[in-house]
């Protein structure tokens, strides 16, 4: 209720999970995936991340779902107005 | 904000100890999607084997045993004959299946043993570091194929999966592949009309994946794809093996 | 002499070699020594560890439950091993990595960012030979320029290239604490 | 009274476990054993049952892992060469802790040998079967009768500890035909349910079958509670018998065909006034190690009698710990007779005096 | 003084079998013993020796049976869960008399357990391996220098009693690295030629290589060749080491890595003035039974150090049969610490002042 | 007088110990002629199996191994690497080679092992007393398929030679009959063929040869052939399934 | 009451079937009997032989080295088992195919021409039961009733027409003794 | 030399061997192969035989030796006068 919501997210990572195969990055048609340089995750992993200015961009594919070995990843969408 | 993709039911919050860029993941869940979407995660048997998948039994969240290696065709012998009515499902990889466990699958196809294999394929055996699996390409390097694989003293790469074709007992056969997001839709097709084929009863069905084993290929994960690519799918062709529309 | 060495780190660190140079050194130096890996079971991403003993006289059990000195890579390292060390014993840090502090009081601590300067000689795999150097100039049991020579034996031909490099990495980490210590 | 009926060991057997309510039989043929699956392939189709002839003594062992750890009680029965591959299957199958029954109609060997009777398979029965510090339970019947009864009882016991039981006979005892009587059959569906079982995890928590442990404190774990269970085996569920022992000098320790031929010797040397009696161990392991010490002040030499070249008589040796003199007698490949025995006991009896 | 070289024990392992003449290799891979069939792949082709990858490990060892009857010196090495696939395969190996070299690096069961060292494979190695009346002659070293020494010497030891001649070591044997020094390498066009093995009957009587004998005086004929021969390898081929057995009072009895932690746990128990030595049986099989009899007068307490929960322990107690007290101590699945097998030494020591 | 048919030399002087009609003679015959035909009795080392043929050893007067239950061709597979200018064959009856030796026949095959395998299929388990063998035919009664063989439990007859030459190891497959003289001949020539494939170096060879088991089957040696060639050889169509002609 | 019969011929010729008959007659007479077949390699053409003990005690081995009785069908079973024979003991054999005396001066002999009998009755296959008749004739451990009584149970159903055959054949080797003994 | 000859056999049997199978009698196109019925051999069987007065007509075809699973059978031919 009093969560704070910053941007709606389409795109979420589980950053723990995340071994930085960096599969997902390749994928994607929008170009909105890369690499986190500033941070490592507990196993020692750069995770992968879509920038809060990029989540926009999602076209919700699913490429990157598909891809992620490591079932990293929650897509959203907007739902329909309708 | 509506979900469109997420983690399946039928895998457990375990985080998955494979490599990174390691396909073991990508099968992991498409088998717990089609659980999901066939409602049989409370139905299903698993048999885990020995090989880096040794550990599957922690990731799926149904009930599983630990095979010895190889024999996770006979262990689901075992279970299915007790359980006839509930689903079986082995995962084996290709040392598991092709080398040690031959004699396995090849009698548990033979009897057409009402279960379902998923076979995974990377040409290599990646739990023991690297070595000489059967499925190895020619000329391939491994830790013991240090020169490459040889053809005139270690033999062919290995055709599981036609020469399992050539027996009367399956039911459904095919080879799919995990390295582009539409080879993986294709390969979830294939392993779901398995999972229904042992639903209606008819008999054995084994699905060969070809995957990637970065770590032991010494490439980075990208590049394992495009090397599967190019590499092992003409040595191994994608497709329909066998499949027994009909019962006669 | 007697020095009980634990390494510890990610897989992928480079911790097996630097224990392997380590003791290599130390053999052609005609001291007997062993070098005892640890593995997790996974390939990648676990942790990895060895135990290095470098000796004057016969050594019995190649491992320990207190080592002398320790190099730890990474935090979960860092928290399994320096608990071990023996009373007034060693602990050699990745600074880079680590920004917890060694809880025990009665340890020294060396911390060598050593991913920040390995990025800064080009490659963050010398980033164990950095540990290393620091380590050897506050042990003196090797000389340095023995574990240099060492270098061509322990390493794969394939990565012959690189010796020039990880000679430098040695010196870094060597030097680091020299200044520390002299200055 | 139940009805006496005439049957081969090896039938009896089957009939046995039909009537422990086991339903699952996974094997592979050979000699001296064969009338066990040709008895289950006839009989457990009346039942429900399933008879499948596996493709190897290495699948039938793994199909007993699956359908043992399903929930089911079941069996699987080789001699010699095909019990040494099913070591690996027994491992797991001990170290996942799951119930079943092995029966081992011993023929000689090494390597093919002849399919002769033996007692050769001892130490790998008791201690090294495989990898491991695990063991199997094991009974030693020296009749007809008491296959059946050993086997019925070998099912208890298998799902009381959730260990493989082993039934080891030889194929003497497997071929012979006696008089038996079976006891009323049990239905499975009477049987308590194994809540560790897989059958699907409904509405419950997964289970999961297993002998894996990679972390150095798990293996570690499971092996103590693998091994605080075998002090529990120990303490409760040694057999043995005694016969002629109340005023023995000299005890014969022999189990199975030997512990047999054994009293017809110790018959014909009572007869001379020897005083030699018989200590038979049932369970072979665990061994009766404290019922034979408790013999060590009135018996002044044992005599231990096998068909092998000497195994469970280390057995026996560690159970008198040096206090008296162990002296053995076996053949192999020719079962002895009475006489060769008596002969032995008589030059013992010679040296009391 | 040859040259010492920093080497993994499993790959000193291959060397020593290369320098014994061995050029064939057959094997599966299984941790923690990979690299002997990495280095085997990598150095046999340079000596134009065959390395072959065998489909499993029943395949490995009826691979060995087929190229040791053609005369070879050959090795297959594996860990727990394979040797116990090789069972069957050892046992007619041994029954054909055959010589060969088995290595297992032992890991920690039963069943898949996990890649710890342990020694709980003695049992297997030293009694029950497969099938029959046989042993495998077995050797246990504790340095990597004693793994390069003894996998030289079981090469000869097999062709001198044809038989097969197991190396057990460990994981951590297996995988440390210590400075070794290697023996001249052999020639195996040097050695003896074997008149017995099969290489196409070219002007002489054809050759057999087999284990069956179906007649019952043909098969205790071949069973009493194999027993008289195990009392010519007890007789010759016994090997133990002792370290500060001077004036102990109490022994230590361990082997391989669990000598080793022995050894730092003694010196610090001698610091503290506890008078403990060390027996360590080089030698499984035969086991050193007079070697450690013969101690019995001084030592007055035995304490057996073993990875497993107490096999080789059976074999202390046989030895001391009962004249002291034998006790055990022993970890599985985690490797013990020398300070552990002080602290009961303290407490031994106390008990005997 | 001229003799023109006689005992060859290279079988000993034994007496057979098989039953009265059983082929498994006939087959030691034709062996025992190559040899002497091909001259090579003394290059010649065979493998024989556990099975009715495991005294073969005391018959071929060649050098001999007696291989575990199955495992006769990686026996043959160690022989062979040591002495790889020498002729080696292997003889196996249908529970050896269809059932516990399944992975080391497709595995010495898959290599294109340059040894010759001589696989007697009599759809039962001879030596042991009649069980059911994975190349029994269905509804026929053994001891272990009282009620006759049942597809759905025990599953197809097997059919080796066909999944044995979908894969790229063997260089010549064939399955003949030895139920009348004109298949006796027809039989020879192709296990001739077999064999001097081998001497070209050309890889692993099998020849299937379908025979008889008059007192398993409890009906006499000519009735016996009679089944063999009304039931059997349907089901395992006679012919040559594999030949790669030339090497490239 | 305690006998001990050793029973032996060529594989085929029934040999088997009579002992278990035998036991199986004992036992519904309320004996305590034990059957103990010994077998060949060869599932035609070679020797089988079975031991059977009848007691009113318990048996203790099913084996016997001096057996009180034997019934032999072939010479390599005469041969064989006749020396074996406790003194004085019986030995019934099938002069049909059994030319050669049995050597021994302490043994009663019975010469049954079986085969010649069992041809007359249109089946050489029931040779086996002539045997047993002859030697129940001269050995009344048990009477011929009830041995004929245990046809049904002991031959396989499929053989069940020719019970009337074997009862013949039973009472033709009694009668051969009786008229021997008794004339 | 001082061999007694009866008549020039052109079928030998090693009736040792033979296991009366029949096999042989039931191939030969001149029907000439028979049963043993005055003889058994020391394991049992009663061998098969070509009469001597039917010796002559063989005619030489193998089809007994072909089909005689246990090798029991010589063939012998008059040597071509040529
Ligand atoms: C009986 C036995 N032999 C060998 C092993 C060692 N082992 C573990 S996994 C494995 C092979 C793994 O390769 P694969 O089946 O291809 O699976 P991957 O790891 O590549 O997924 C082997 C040989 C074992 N655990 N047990
Ligand atoms: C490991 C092992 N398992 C089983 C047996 C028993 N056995 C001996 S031969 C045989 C099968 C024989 O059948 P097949 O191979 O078809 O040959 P056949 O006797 O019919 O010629 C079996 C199961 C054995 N000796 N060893
Ligand atoms: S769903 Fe498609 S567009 Fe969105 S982030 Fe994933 S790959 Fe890119
Ligand atoms: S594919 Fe998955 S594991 Fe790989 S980088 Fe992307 S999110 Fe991380
Ligand atoms: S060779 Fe021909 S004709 Fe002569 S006996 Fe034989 S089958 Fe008859
Ligand atoms: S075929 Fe041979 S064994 Fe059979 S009857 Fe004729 S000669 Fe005798």
């Amino acid at each position: 209720m009093a969560e704070k919501k910053t941007v709606e997210k389409k795109v979420v990572f589980d950053e723990e999970r995340c071994k930085g195969c960096e599969l997902c990055v390749d994928v994607c048609p929008v170009d909105i995936i890369r690499m986190a340089e500033d941070r490592m995750n507990s196993h020692g992993y750069q995770p992968a991340e879509v920038p809060d200015e990029d989540q926009e961009k999602c076209i919700s594919c699913t490429q990157c779902y598909q891809m992620c070995p490591d079932v990293c990843i929650t897509l959203y969408k907007e739902n329909k107005k309708d | 904000m509506k979900k469109i993709a997420s983690y399946p039911d039928s895998l457990t919050e375990k985080h998955f100890h494979y490599c990174p860029g390691c396909t073991h993941g990508t099968v992991h869940r498409l088998i717990a999607e089609i659980m999901d979407e066939l409602d049989i995660r409370e139905e299903t048997i698993g048999v885990a084997p020995v090989g880096c998948a040794v550990l599957a039994y922690e990731y799926f969240d149904c009930d599983m045993h630990e095979a010895s290696h190889g024999r996770a065709p006979a262990v689901a012998t075992g279970i299915k004959r007790v359980h006839p009515d509930k689903v079986v499902f082995t995962y084996q990889g290709d040392g598991d299946l092709a080398s040690i466990g031959t004699a396995e699958i090849v009698h548990a196809a033979n009897r057409g043993e009402n279960i379902t294999t998923v076979f995974i394929n990377n040409a290599i055996y990646g739990m023991t570091g690297g070595q000489m699996a059967p499925t190895t390409l020619e000329g391939q390097k491994t830790t013991t194929s240090p020169y490459g694989r040889n053809l005139k003293e270690a033999g062919n790469p290995i055709k599981m999966t036609e020469m399992l074709s050539a027996l009367d007992g399956p039911s459904y056969i095919a080879r799919v592949s995990v390295h582009t997001p539409k080879h993986i839709r294709k390969a979830k097709k294939a392993l779901k009309k398995a999972f229904q084929r042992q639903l209606d009863g008819r008999g054995f069905t084994l699905i060969e994946v070809l995957s990637t084993c970065p770590t032991n290929w010494g490439i980075t994960p990208k590049d394992a794809l495009n090397w599967l690519e190019e590499y092992m799918m003409p040595v191994y062709p994608l497709g329909d093996l066998k499949d027994i529309e009909e019962v006669e | 002499m007697h020095e009980e060495i634990i390494m510890a780190g990610f897989g992928g660190q480079g911790i097996m070699s630097i224990g392997q140079l380590l003791a290599y050194s130390g053999m052609i130096k005609g001291l007997d020594v062993s070098w005892m890996p640890s593995y997790g079971p996974e390939m990648r991403g676990g942790t990895a560890n060895c135990t290095v003993i470098v000796s004057d006289s016969r050594i019995a059990s190649p491992l320990t439950s207190k080592p002398d000195s320790v190099i730890v890579m990474n935090l979960p390292s860092q928290d399994k091993f320096s608990p071990k060390v023996k009373e007034g014993g060693l602990v050699v840090t990745n600074s880079s990595l680590i920004d917890k502090e060694v809880e025990r009081e009665d340890l020294e601590v060396i911390k060598v960012p050593a991913n920040e300067i390995a990025n800064e000689l080009g490659n963050t795999r010398v980033a164990n030979m950095i540990m290393l150097g620091a380590y050897l100039a506050r042990k003196e049991i090797i000389d340095l320029d023995t574990v240099k020579e060492s270098l061509t034996s322990v390493l794969p031909e394939r990565h012959h290239d690189l010796i020039p490099l990880n000679e430098k990495a040695l010196d870094r980490g060597f030097e680091l604490v020299n200044e520390e210590v002299t200055v | 009274m139940a009805e006496r009926v005439l049957m081969k060991g090896n039938e009896a057997i089957g009939e046995a476990a039909i009537r422990a309510g086991c339903r699952y039989f996974f094997g592979y043929p050979i000699t001296p054993q064969n009338d066990i699956p040709a008895y289950m392939s006839r009989e457990l189709p009346k039942h429900d049952g399933v008879f499948l002839q596996a493709e190897s003594e290495v699948a039938a062992s793994n199909m007993v892992y699956g359908a043992a750890g399903s929930g089911a009680r079941v069996l699987t029965s080789s001699s010699s060469p095909g019990i040494s591959l099913k070591a690996e299957g027994l491992s797991y199958i001990a170290g996942a802790e799951l119930p079943c029954v092995v029966v081992n109609i011993m023929r000689c060997g090494p390597g093919l040998g002849g399919i002769q009777p033996s007692q050769g398979d001892y130490f790998q029965a008791t201690k090294g079967m495989a990898h491991g510090d695990f063991h199997l339970i094991v009974y030693a019947p020296s009749t007809v009768q008491e296959l059946v009864d050993l086997t019925y009882k070998a099912f208890d016991t298998a799902d009381r500890y959730r260990n493989p039981v082993m039934v080891l006979g030889d194929g003497m005892l497997g071929q012979m035909m006696e008089p038996v009587e079976f006891m009323e059959p049990l239905d499975p569906a009477d049987l308590p349910k194994k809540e560790w079982a897989t059958d699907g995890a409904k509405g419950r928590d997964t289970n999961v079958i297993n002998s894996l442990a990679l972390a150095p404190e798990e293996l570690e774990a499971m092996n103590k509670k693998l091994e605080n269970k075998y002090k529990k085996v120990k303490a409760n569920e040694v057999m043995h018998e005694e016969y002629r022992m109340e005023d023995a000098e000299i005890a014969v320790v022999a189990y199975g065909t030997s512990a047999r031929i054994s009293i017809k010797a110790i018959d014909m040397a009572r007869e001379r006034g020897i005083k030699v009696g018989l200590i038979r161990p049932i369970t072979l392991y665990p061994f009766p190690e404290k019922e034979v010490a408790a013999t060590c002040d009135q018996i002044k030499k044992y005599l231990t009698v096998e068909m092998s070249t000497g195994q469970m008589i280390e057995d026996v040796r560690l159970a008198v710990n040096g206090r008296r003199p162990v002296e053995f007698f076996g053949r192999l490949g020719v079962v002895f007779e009475a006489e060769e025995v008596l002969e032995r006991l008589i030059a013992m009896g010679g040296e009391i005096q």
